[in-house]
């Protein structure tokens, strides 16, 4: 029952991915992502001055705008900016510097599939680079699911199609360091447990969610080491540029 | 994944083969019959209700046959930044219709035209000066249009900012008459308007009888004219009367 | 106003609007604790529902939706289009949601609210890919004219769980939807055949005769929970959404099929247990919706 | 804005009590009006009115065009009003477009009647050519050039004198066109058909300032108007337009004396607006004669 893929990866193996920093130099803090052939190119303006009419100015306020590959903003385009904007909420302090817009412009250069998770690493990138404080960084991964019940990771466009449907999720990176002990372990589960972003699309039973959010969570451990270890040792040859 | 296209392709809406709406031929003063059986001097069944919008400092819903209206009022507030200090308050009128208001989907065009009359009809009977500095919107939505609905916009309008507990001078009453020949048919539908020779739409002040606002189209004698006002201001004044009505049995039911 | 008391003892004697527009999360986490609503409800439980088939008559099928004071008014209109040369006999669907300014002090008529396109393409997407409607009852002539379905749903009053009211709203519109007796002229054109002129009718027979309504398989109902410290609210109103801001949008179909469940992020995270509850909560919903629809639609064929 | 101060406010108002207005004029009296024809020479017709110190100029273009599928034997006629910035500073950018969409809406109401076309200043099915295929669509721009109150009026007027001026080309079916497919329509550049503008109604704006109410306001008056109405009378003194701006309510009773006024005022504003016309059409054929 084992689905073949056309790329011959198996069904837990992800696509190669690359994450590089600070590649504008007038944003103040920017990164390229690149998760097989879906690469986002993010840019971080850093906390400017007054929030926007309806936000609440005793929190620090995020505007996200996402640029399509082609076209102008339709629909589509304003989803994604409304749930990278909550899902950016989520990760950073909002109370360290209130009163202030942080604006993060997603660019699309190429989408090859699992565009979101890509955007969602490109835009945590880019807030390190920029140096924006956060909670925790954010893993995404998106998984689809075969008409035969079976669950792919990572699916690129063509499979995306042609799948019944797919699951877009996004949880906290391990998060031993920052929080006190106390606070990890929520309510009996690790907060690493803790969903951040789900998007389904497509009809599918609900053990078949279940399945997806499993395979999913096993998946982030490594994910968040590679992410951790690219941004460390991005930070690293930074400093001694700097140094 | 059906994806839907993103342009949707061209669209037109069957059309009804064959009857063309001609324009019924009508002798002088014979009984001929409108189209929703009306005589020519009677208005449509009025339908009002306040507090339609739970959201908006003041709401109204009125239904004049098939003309269905909500007026949603936002008490005074801070007026855009680029507005200069007054110090008379300031009114903001917007109307709207919704895609499926009119039979064939299209907006139709005189949307500007209305929100100005709307502005006109409305800033003699509000007490401008009793909010100084902000602003006060009047936002309109026409759910379906039936026929003259500038007056019952207006009207449905004037509800709404006395349900906001805006200061106003006198309720607001608007009403229209459309003359085809000889006859003067209050209160038209659609069907009669768009053959119509001329109209003529008050809005009054219906217990101080001062006229806010009156536009004539179309080839009108003196007497004919005064026929027609006589006509549109004693149907205001009972218009007038079951909008205190409407007012009075919503205060006295406490909002639940 | 020195809280040098701490804020405990000082929302006492404060008078109470003035606590709840002061500190609002205290004043709905004192209400949590007592697992009550402001309004009265309990947690778990949804406001009242209203449903009214055929609002309005310039259009071949409307519904308008209440959910507690959420009004929400969806309208179709039927066109004909030709279908696209990949899908022959397949008709459209095009659902646009609007929030015109009268619904909340926040939209005004120049800036449209940035949360309308966002539940657009969702109800879009949920509608689609539920499978409720099947696009191949909407065709007229395969590969020259089918049936191209204008859905406009328009906001009446925002007040919170919007999405779920324009589901109901939209899923109503469709049950409610009476297609038009059309037949072809001589060039090809889609005319409307009217009962009155059946000279008309003589040469041309009516394409759709029988198909006068769609059937609509398993239909898709959502419920919005509000996940916040381990309590879940369901169908929140617009202050508890705008003070507790994590959504999480649970949509069943008839069958409890999950056409889709939407989390955008928000500052609390939602655990396996919490998405568990949710769907269980959002079962009973449907359970819910689904008598009041059937009613909506027996009384509908009764008059 | 002219900026009044309270005297000059009160000096005003009490002058028009007083019929003596502030440049002399009676409470019914108009400002001089000269007309001038075939200022622009691409459109089919044209002409410029200064009334005081309000300068506007209207013009007529004509161009083949499909008649609307309600009324087939009737052309179509568009009016647009556009205010340029060189009148008033407030016009810049958008300032001036809500005035102008006011001042359009208004002419529409009183040059055009009713939508079954009757009570049309300007006789519309004059303008078909072929039933149901071809007409004459009339494109009718009016430009504020300097604005000093009582726009309505001076827009109407130019508006009447462009259409005396205007000439549209004969226009027939080419005889060698099949019966059934578009007619070719081939169009005369010698024989021109002259507009009979007897039948185009004057706007008379009637402002009421404290109890009294004058014609052709200044912008200082039109500033202390508590209210207004324009009226169109046609030739026959039958109203074919009536709009009430201005704020302040009035009553029904006042609304009708002022009707009565404005019919009084029209028949002479008629008389020296056609006189005008025909001056200006005078010497505009002088102008032809010299220069051919």
């Amino acid at each position: 029952m084992e689905v073949e893929r056309k790329d011959g990866r198996g069904a837990n193996q992800l696509r190669p991915m690359d994450h590089s920093r600070n590649v504008l130099n007038r944003a103040h803090g920017s990164a390229n992502c690149s998760h097989g052939g879906t690469r986002v190119l993010a840019a971080v303006f850093g906390p400017k001055a007054g929030t926007k009419k309806n936000e609440n100015p005793e929190k620090a306020c995020i505007e996200v705008v996402w640029k399509p590959k082609t076209g102008q903003i339709g629909k589509p385009e304003k989803e994604f900016e409304m749930i990278l904007k909550r899902t950016l909420q989520n990760i950073c302090i909002l109370t360290v510097n209130p009163n202030t817009t942080t604006s993060i412009i997603v660019q699309v250069v190429h989408d090859d599939g699992s565009l979101l998770p890509c955007a969602i690493h490109a835009a945590c990138a880019a807030l390190v680079d920029a140096g924006i404080p956060l909670k925790y960084l954010a893993v995404a991964i998106s998984c689809c699911l075969t008409d035969s019940g079976q669950i792919l990771l990572d699916p690129d466009k063509l499979e995306e199609q042609k799948m019944k449907a797919f699951v877009c999720l996004a949880f906290p990176c391990s998060v031993h360091s920052v929080l006190p002990e106390g606070s990890a372990t929520a309510g009996g589960e690790p907060v690493a447990h803790g969903l951040i972003t789900s998007l389904t699309q497509g009809v599918m039973t609900v053990d078949d969610y279940f399945r997806c959010l499993a395979q999913g969570r096993a998946a982030i451990t490594p994910l968040s080491n590679i992410l951790k270890k690219k941004l460390q040792s991005q930070s690293a040859n930074n400093q001694s540029i700097a140094g | 994944m059906a994806g839907k296209s993103s342009s949707t392709p061209a669209t037109y809406a069957p059309s009804v083969s064959g009857q063309k709406k001609r324009r019924p031929l009508i002798q002088a003063d014979s009984d001929w019959v409108r189209p929703d059986g009306r005589s020519f001097h009677q208005c449509r069944p009025a339908f009002l209700r306040t507090g339609a919008v739970n959201s908006a400092s003041g709401s109204a819903y009125a239904e004049f046959g098939n003309t269905k209206v909500i007026v949603s009022v936002f008490g005074p507030r801070e007026s855009k930044k680029a507005m200069m200090y007054s110090d008379t308050g300031r009114l903001n009128c917007n109307v709207t219709y919704t895609t499926f208001a009119t039979p064939l989907r299209g907006q139709p065009p005189e949307t500007k035209d209305l929100s100005s009359m709307l502005h006109k009809a409305l800033e003699g009977a509000i007490i401008l000066k009793s909010f100084p500095k902000t602003t006060v919107d009047v936002f309109a939505l026409v759910l379906e249009s039936g026929g003259s609905d500038l007056p019952v916009i207006t009207t449905c309008a004037s509800l709404a900012l006395a349900d906001a507990g805006i200061m106003l001078y006198d309720m607001v009453a608007s009403v229209s008459v459309s003359c085809l020949g000889k006859n003067l048919l209050i209160d038209p539908v659609s069907e009669e308007e768009s053959y119509q020779d001329g109209s003529l739409v008050i809005t009054c002040m219906p217990s101080r009888n001062e006229v806010t606002q009156m536009t004539v189209t179309g080839e009108w004698s003196t007497p004919k004219i005064h026929e027609a006002m006589q006509l549109c201001l004693d149907a205001c004044s009972k218009l007038g009367k079951i909008m205190r009505s409407c007012l009075k049995d919503a205060a006295s039911v406490p909002q639940d | 106003m020195a809280a040098t008391g701490g804020p405990n003892d000082l929302s006492s004697e404060m008078e109470l609007d003035a606590f709840r527009r002061l500190f609002p999360l205290r004043f709905h986490e004192r209400h949590l604790t007592e697992s009550i609503r402001p309004d009265g409800r309990p947690l778990g439980k949804a406001r009242e529902t209203t449903l009214a088939l055929g609002a309005v008559a310039s259009a071949h099928g409307s519904a308008l939706a209440k959910i507690g004071c959420t009004t929400m008014l969806a309208a179709i209109k039927m066109e004909v289009m030709t279908p696209t040369v990949e899908t022959p006999d397949e008709g459209g669907i095009a659902i646009d949601f609007h929030m015109p300014p009268i619904c909340s002090p926040l939209v005004r008529p120049g800036r449209p609210a940035e949360l309308a396109p966002v539940i657009s393409k969702q109800l879009s997407d949920t509608i689609l890919s539920s499978g409720m409607i099947d696009l191949k009852e909407l065709c007229l002539v395969s590969g020259k004219a089918a049936w191209m379905a204008y859905l406009d749903i328009y906001c009446l009053d925002a007040d919170g769980a919007l999405f779920d009211a324009a589901l109901l709203s939209a899923v109503a519109a469709f049950s409610h939807l009476q297609i038009p007796v059309v037949s072809l002229n001589d060039d090809g054109r889609v005319v409307l055949v009217s009962e009155d002129n059946t000279v008309a009718m003589k040469e041309k027979e009516p394409v759709n005769k029988e198909r006068i309504k769609l059937t609509l398989n398993n239909i898709p109902f959502s419920l919005t929970c509000v996940l916040h410290k381990n309590y879940i609210l369901a169908d929140p109103t617009s202050e508890e959404e705008s003070i507790m801001e994590t959504f999480l949008t649970v949509v069943l179909d008839s069958s409890f099929q999950l056409v889709s469940l939407n989390k955008p992020g928000g500052p609390g995270l939602a655990h396996t247990s919490a998405i568990q509850d949710c769907i269980k909560l959002t079962r009973q919903r449907v359970k819910e919706l689904q008598k009041i629809l059937n009613e909506a639609i027996s009384d509908m064929e009764v008059d | 804005m002219v900026g009044l101060s309270l005297g000059e406010q009160n000096f005003i108002k009490g002058g028009i009590a007083q019929d003596l207005r502030t440049d002399g004029r009676k409470r019914i009296s108009y400002r001089p009006i000269f007309v001038e024809t075939g200022v622009i020479p691409q459109a089919s017709g044209s002409a410029r009115v200064k009334l005081g110190g309000t300068d506007v100029i209207a013009s007529v273009k004509a161009e083949l065009g499909r008649p609307a599928p309600s009324h087939p034997d009737q052309g179509k006629v568009s009016i647009n009003v556009d205010c340029s910035p060189i009148a008033e500073p407030t016009f810049e950018g958008r300032g001036g477009e809500e005035l102008s969409t006011e001042l359009s809406s208004a002419l529409q109401r009183c040059l055009l009647g009713g939508k079954s076309g009757a009570g049309a200043g300007i006789d519309l099915s004059s303008l078909s050519i072929v039933q149901g295929k071809h007409c004459w669509d009339l494109y009718i721009e009016g430009l504020v050039v300097s604005s000093d109150g009582n726009l309505l009026d001076a827009l109407g007027a130019a508006i009447k004198a462009a259409l005396a001026n205007t000439a549209i080309p004969k226009a027939q079916v080419a005889a060698s066109a099949l019966p059934d497919d578009e007619p070719e329509i081939d169009v005369s550049d010698e024989e021109f058909l002259q507009f009979d503008t007897t039948s185009v109604p004057v706007i008379i704006t009637l402002t009421k300032v404290g109890r009294h109410y004058i014609v052709d306001a200044t912008t200082e008056e039109e500033s202390q108007m508590s209210s207004a109405i324009s009226i169109s009378i046609n030739r026959q003194g039958r109203i074919c337009g009536l709009t009430k701006r201005g704020g302040a309510g009035l009553d029904p009773s006042i609304i009708l004396d002022m009707i009565s006024v404005a019919k009084h005022v029209s028949e002479q504003l008629i008389n020296k607006l056609d006189s005008e016309i025909a001056a200006a059409e005078a010497c505009d054929d002088e102008d032809d004669e010299m220069d051919s």
